[in-house]
């Protein structure tokens, strides 16, 4: 076990490298001079020279990257280009709120999402079961934002159960994770169903209900635990659509996480900012992608943890 | 010996959205106390159906049945309430289904698999002793009972039948289907298998159903047989009376000559010609009738009747005389 | 013998063909008709709007006209500039669907000739263009469009190739396993027995059978891509104004869905309905050429 | 003996594998006449379909050579190797997922033609197609039938017809009648044998019913994990054969001839071992009741009667050869 999970940590960072090479080439590489950016528009040439010389963007891209990432792995990310704090010291704070926020959003998905989609299955060609279906493909149809400005709307501002934006208490998380974690709670629920009703179907739940046992036991003890394996790979994959997701759904309740950050830095091309935010990103995702793996092999026998290629 | 199970004129359909399948088409037929019976026919037959109606497996929605009876024990089958029907699966009768790559559970081991069977039927045993039946059985089948704590796919098919065999029997249920458990193994597993059933059955003094397209297995392991063609037993007899090979219905003939057997020297086979019968919408009459060589106007209008023309010795042809050859 | 062997096919008489099966059994789930007669009349209303609807509805603001509801002139009322919305709604569903098909397409393509040349070739081509794919689905799909939009701008044009660098390597992992799984079906071998050529083979026998799966992942994916499309309108990183979009339609009227619900609702129920309908056509082919979902 | 048409020596295919090699074929020398049918059978896992695939170059071989008419085609390239690849072709096991879902039975069978442009034109490809169809037993009503349309027996005429539209002189038909029943497995193994008088065919005919094998060829080669045991025409294999496995293979037949009924049998005891990185010498000795020391040496194929060829020194010494 701890072999492979060197291994595969071992693994992620060439993975780490190129995705932070690439986003660095091309925000670069890019058209438009950074520095007359931040100087604005009235700086004089040398004025630009000479901050182009402080930034470092003189030099050629592939040293600016080695340099970026050697600073990177002491922990500074270097300095906002507009606003001039410590990249770092800012995540540090707003990390959190966006992993409470995701891990919040796949707990909705995954404690409503499955069992949605178990009595779906069970209730297969019933009313049940269409109603699951529509509604399921209803939420996964729904923009993101606009679900969570509707649930803003309905619960905040027109009932006022609940804090229409900012942070604070548990009650100002329950909004944005329903609206962030909508979209993999159904896809959870069509996966549940689905695997579930194949497995069903199977010869070695045939051969349970021979044994004489119950259909509740038959589907509790055999058909569940088998149908659940995909939908764990499910929510590895879910998660990196939940860290995305979050750029959308923090903007809309102005929550102050990472990703309402990421979008003021992409709008005025903070490259320090959108930089430090891919690589965390980056390492989130990979590291909940090995714990799924991890989780998938306790579950499935048949994995071998090792002879799974890295 | 009266008979332990009773299958007459059974029908059943499945609907699908395309098409209505006759699956079995007034299925009759009789297993005795401690009599292994082999089922004999081909792709479509019905075999397998009369199995999971015996059981009440048939998939709802899909499956139905028409009509006709199966007694077993003297009770009701298809009258039995839910908790009856689980008393009878697994203690009365049990099923070995063809592919043991898919029987088993894979992610639950392979001891507890058949402890699951004990603690549904003999409640009255404690862990312990469910322990060491686990273990007597695992012997008998022929694996080491320190495997037990395996799980399926660190087995091999043969292995893994024999699990799927311990599972079958360590009830002690008083008849086996077997639907083909040999088919899917390698010619020397399946000796293995087969053996080791035929002891195993003697032990427990219980009936079987064999199931299989293969006459060899029923020569070697049954002591009755009974042919089915498109949802129909249209010959049962004993193994002498059968495989004399003098008062055979034409399918069985058919069967007998296509085969290309150890002993024959026949330069040619002689296949049966045409193909199956559509299932989906199956002559009147005879269901052999296309395909029969001796067909005469009569078999394509009524239905033939089971005759008797040896006693126990059955076949289902308007051609046949009681106690005749007729052909 | 389990069920499906049960069932033995008839004799040789003319059965109905592939096409009228897969039709029969789309036509038999309701949901997915809807949503194909739905599809159909948005896709048509937007190609055919400059016809009948002309663009200066779209930009014409009057002050006097501002905030009204729904009624008969303005059929989905107007917003604080007294812009006729359902203009604007009209011209944004040309620019999300023309956008989501266009990034869509170029995703399918490159996703065939990567997906297919990694799945059937394998070696060295598989490992370099799985490791690429590995690097680019290391971070969620939104956030590489969004540095790349960072990067070039903003703009229709770059939109679209933001969109699709997050897509390709999605869809080339599709097509790979689909080929993969085909290359190891015994025709494909039979083929190479009477000399067919490695190309031959990929675009006569494995795409051939391929495609239906793959234009279920094409609807799906569209659908998803429309909803990128609004998103990054929404976050203001999208198609510039004023060219009207979904997405930026509902970021402009957000202030005001407090007291005009009308201006937030509306927009967001098209792109739901543009994308269920998608969805459930998807899923009806996807059932429909799946002859294992029998009953 | 008429000349040989096929001819391997010592050929060899390893497959890799995460732990080792997969001996899948090891060292096999085989030869077959014109007009004749070398059966190969064994049980899952010994190679012969391997073998069948190697010989026509669909696995390219580890070692060896394969001799057609005399010529070692292994390292043909281009134009030479395509004439001699339109003489040689294979028919599959499954007939369900041997044919491509998405072409009619003409588009089938015109496939080879097209691919190695043999018709002149269109009339005489329509005429070669149409002969090819008759010929397997597929009326014209066929022409745009689709595989999902026909059982099993027809579809495996489709195959056979595809093969033949190249009019080729060897056919490697890997377990073509395992899928089908009984009545219909006749119906094709008839034909095979009818198109083999007509047309001087030969044959590899792969399967894993001893039966069925005996009535279709004239030599019989028994595998077992990869090696050659036994190689002797077919009568010398059922009535004196002389390696422990073909008996235990015979034995453990199931016959309808109720007179063999309690016969003396040989059952096997375990099961087949590891295939990676095998020990030199007999595979077969853990199973073997008759294993000596002597077993761990590499066995070669010693005559012990005419054309009957036995890989076991044990065997070779009790039978004096």
């Amino acid at each position: 076990m701890i072999k492979y999970t060197l291994r595969r940590l071992l693994l992620m960072i060439p993975v780490i490298l190129g995705i932070t090479f690439l986003v660095f080439f091309i925000l670069l590489a890019s058209p438009g001079n950074v520095a007359q950016m931040v100087l604005g528009p009235e700086a004089t040439a040398e004025d630009i020279a000479m901050k182009e010389h402080d930034l470092g963007l003189d030099q050629p891209i592939v040293v600016q990257y080695i340099k970026y990432m050697w600073n990177a792995l002491h922990g500074d990310f270097g300095t906002s280009w507009f606003q001039n704090f410590n990249v770092m010291e800012e995540f540090s704070h707003r990390i959190p709120y966006t992993l409470s926020l995701g891990f919040l959003a796949i707990g909705w998905a995954c404690v409503l999402g499955i069992p949605i989609g178990i009595i779906a299955a069970v209730r297969h060609n019933h009313m049940t079961d269409y109603v699951v279906t529509f509604f399921s493909l209803l939420l996964s149809s729904a923009p993101a934002f606009w679900l969570g400005m509707m649930y803003q709307l309905f619960f905040a501002q027109k009932l006022g159960w609940l804090p229409a934006s900012g942070v604070g208490s548990f009650k100002y998380y329950i909004l944005p994770s329903l609206s962030l974690g909508g979209g993999i709670l159904a896809s959870n629920a069509r996966t549940t169903r689905t695997w579930l009703l194949d497995v069903i179907r199977s010869d070695y739940v045939r051969t349970a209900r021979a044994k004489g046992n119950k259909e509740s036991t038959v589907i509790v003890k055999h058909a569940l635990r088998n149908s659940l394996l995909p939908v764990i790979t499910q929510i590895g994959v879910s998660f990196s659509i939940i860290m995305g997701g979050s750029v959308i759904t923090e903007t809309v309740y102005a929550f102050p996480g990472i990703g309402s950050f990421l979008i003021n830095a992409v709008k005025t091309k903070d490259i320090p900012i959108v930089m430090a935010c891919i690589v965390v990103v980056a390492v989130i995702v990979g590291l909940t992608n090995l714990v799924v793996d991890l989780l998938y092999a306790v579950v499935d026998p048949r994995v071998q943890l090792g002879s799974k290629k890295g | 010996m009266e008979n332990l199970l009773e299958i007459k004129d059974l029908y059943v359909n499945y609907e699908t959205d395309e098409s209505v399948v006759h699956a079995l088409n007034g299925f009759t037929l009789n297993v005795k106390k401690g009599e292994t019976l082999g089922l004999v026919g081909e792709t479509g037959a019905g075999k397998t159906t009369m199995c999971l109606s015996v059981l009440r497996l048939l998939p709802e929605g899909v499956s139905k049945v028409e009509g006709g009876s199966i007694q077993y024990d003297g009770k009701d089958v298809l009258s039995m309430n839910k908790s009856e029907l689980r008393q009878m699966r697994g203690a009365q009768i049990s099923m070995i289904f063809q592919d043991p790559m898919t029987s088993l559970n894979p992610v639950m081991r392979v001891g507890d698999q058949i402890k699951e069977v004990l603690s549904l039927h003999n409640p009255e045993l404690s862990d312990k002793q469910k322990d060491e039946r686990v273990d007597d059985i695992l012997k008998l089948v022929g694996i080491s009972p320190d495997r037990k704590d395996q799980f399926p796919h660190q087995f091999s098919g043969g292995m893994k039948q024999r699990v799927v065999i311990a599972m079958a029997l360590v009830a002690e249920p008083q008849l086996l289907l077997a639907d083909e458990p040999t088919t899917a193994l390698d010619v020397t597993i399946q000796a293995q298998i087969l053996a080791l059933m035929k002891q195993l059955k003697e032990k427990f003094d219980s009936s079987m159903i064999l199931i299989t397209h293969d006459l060899g297995i029923v020569a070697e392991f049954c002591d009755s047989v009974a042919i089915v063609y498109a949802g129909e037993v249209i010959e049962t007899g004993s193994i002498e009376q059968v495989f004399e090979r003098t008062k055979n219905h034409p399918y069985t003939e058919g069967l007998f000559n296509c085969i290309p057997d150890l002993t024959s020297h026949a330069a040619r086979l002689t296949p049966i010609p045409g193909y199956m019968a559509d299932p989906t919408n199956l002559p009147t009459g005879c269901k052999f009738a296309d395909r029969c060589g001796r067909c005469i106007d009569k078999c394509r209008q009524a239905a033939p009747e089971m005759v008797e023309v040896d006693p126990g010795h059955f076949v289902k042809c308007n051609q046949m005389e009681k106690g005749g050859s007729g052909l | 013998m389990d069920m499906k062997k049960e069932k033995t096919t008839s004799s040789p008489q003319k059965k109905k063909s592939q096409a009228q099966l897969i039709l029969i059994r789309f036509t038999k789930n309701k949901l997915a008709v809807i949503g194909l007669i739905v599809l159909v009349a948005l896709m048509l209303t937007s190609l055919t709007a400059p016809l009948w609807l002309d663009y200066s509805k779209v930009t014409h603001q009057s002050v006097r006209e501002s905030f009204q509801t729904p009624n008969a002139e303005h059929w989905f009322g107007t917003d604080q500039f007294g812009r006729d919305l359902f203009a604007r709604v009209i011209y944004g569903g040309r620019i999300s669907l023309f956008a989501g098909l266009v990034t869509i397409g170029i995703a399918f393509l490159l996703g065939i000739i990567l997906g297919g040349a990694a799945g059937f070739f394998g070696g060295a081509v598989d490992t370099v263009i799985m490791r690429f794919t590995d690097i680019l689905m290391s971070v969620p799909g939104i956030l590489l469009s969004i540095s790349i939009v960072a990067a070039l701008g903003q703009g229709l044009f770059k939109m679209l190739i933001a969109l699709s660098v997050s897509l390709i390597p999605r869809q080339a992992r599709t097509v790979r396993s689909a080929v993969i799984t085909m290359r190891g079906q015994e025709f494909v071998e039979a083929a190479r027995t009477y000399g067919c050529s490695n190309f031959g083979i990929l675009f006569r026998y494995i795409i051939p059978n391929v495609l239906g799966p793959l234009i279920v992942g094409v609807m799906m994916g569209l659908g998803g891509v429309i909803l990128q499309i609004a998103s990054l309108g929404y976050l203001g990183i999208g198609i510039a104004p004023p060219t009207p979009e979904w997405g930026t339609i509902i970021s402009e009227n957000q202030a005001n869905i407090m007291y005009h619900m009308y201006l937030g609702i509306i927009p967001g129920l098209f792109i739901m309905i543009a994308v269920l309908s998608l969805n459930f056509v998807g899923d009806g082919l996807r059932d429909a050429l799946d002859p294992k979902m029998k009953n | 003996m008429s000349e040989v048409l096929i001819e391997t020596r010592n050929l060899k295919k390893y497959f890799p594998h995460k732990l080792g090699q997969v001996h899948a074929v090891d060292d096999v020398s085989l030869r077959i006449c014109a007009g004749q049918t070398l059966g190969v059978v064994g049980e899952s896992g010994c190679g012969k379909s391997t073998l069948g695939r190697a010989i026509i170059r669909l696995h390219q071989p580890t070692s060896g050579e394969v001799l057609y008419k005399g010529e070692n085609i292994l390292n043909l390239k281009g134009r030479d190797w395509r004439r001699v690849q339109t003489q040689m072709q294979m028919i599959f096991q499954d007939p369900y997922s041997s044919l491509n879902p998405r072409m009619s039975v003409k588009q089938l069978i015109t496939e080879p033609l097209r691919v190695n442009h043999v018709a002149a034109n269109k009339a005489e490809l329509e005429e070669r197609v149409r002969s090819t169809m008759e010929l397997c037993g597929l009326p014209d009503r066929y022409d745009n039938v689709y595989p999902h349309e026909m059982d099993g027996g027809r579809r495996q005429r489709v195959g056979l017809a595809r093969a033949l539209a190249l009019n080729p002189e060897f056919i490697v038909c890997d377990e073509p009648v395992s899928a089908l029943d009984v009545s219909i497995q006749a119906q094709i193994l008839n034909l095979l044998m009818d198109l083999q008088e007509s047309r001087n065919l030969s044959y590899m005919f792969i399967t894993h019913d001893l039966c069925v094998v005996r009535h279709i060829s004239h030599q019989i080669m028994v595998m077992y994990m990869g090696q050659v045991v036994e190689y002797a025409p077919t009568d010398e294999i059922f009535e004196n054969h002389a390696h422990p496995y073909t008996a235990a293979l015979l034995s453990a037949i199931p016959t309808t001839d109720l007179s063999r009924r309690n016969r003396e049998r040989v059952v096997l005891k375990g099961e087949v071992s590891n295939p990676i990185n095998p020990k030199p010498g007999c595979r077969f000795a853990p199973r073997c009741p008759y294993a000596s020391e002597k077993c761990n040496e590499p066995q070669n194929l010693t005559e012990i009667a005419p054309n009957h060829f036995v890989a076991c020194h044990e065997c070779a010494k009790q039978a004096g050869g």
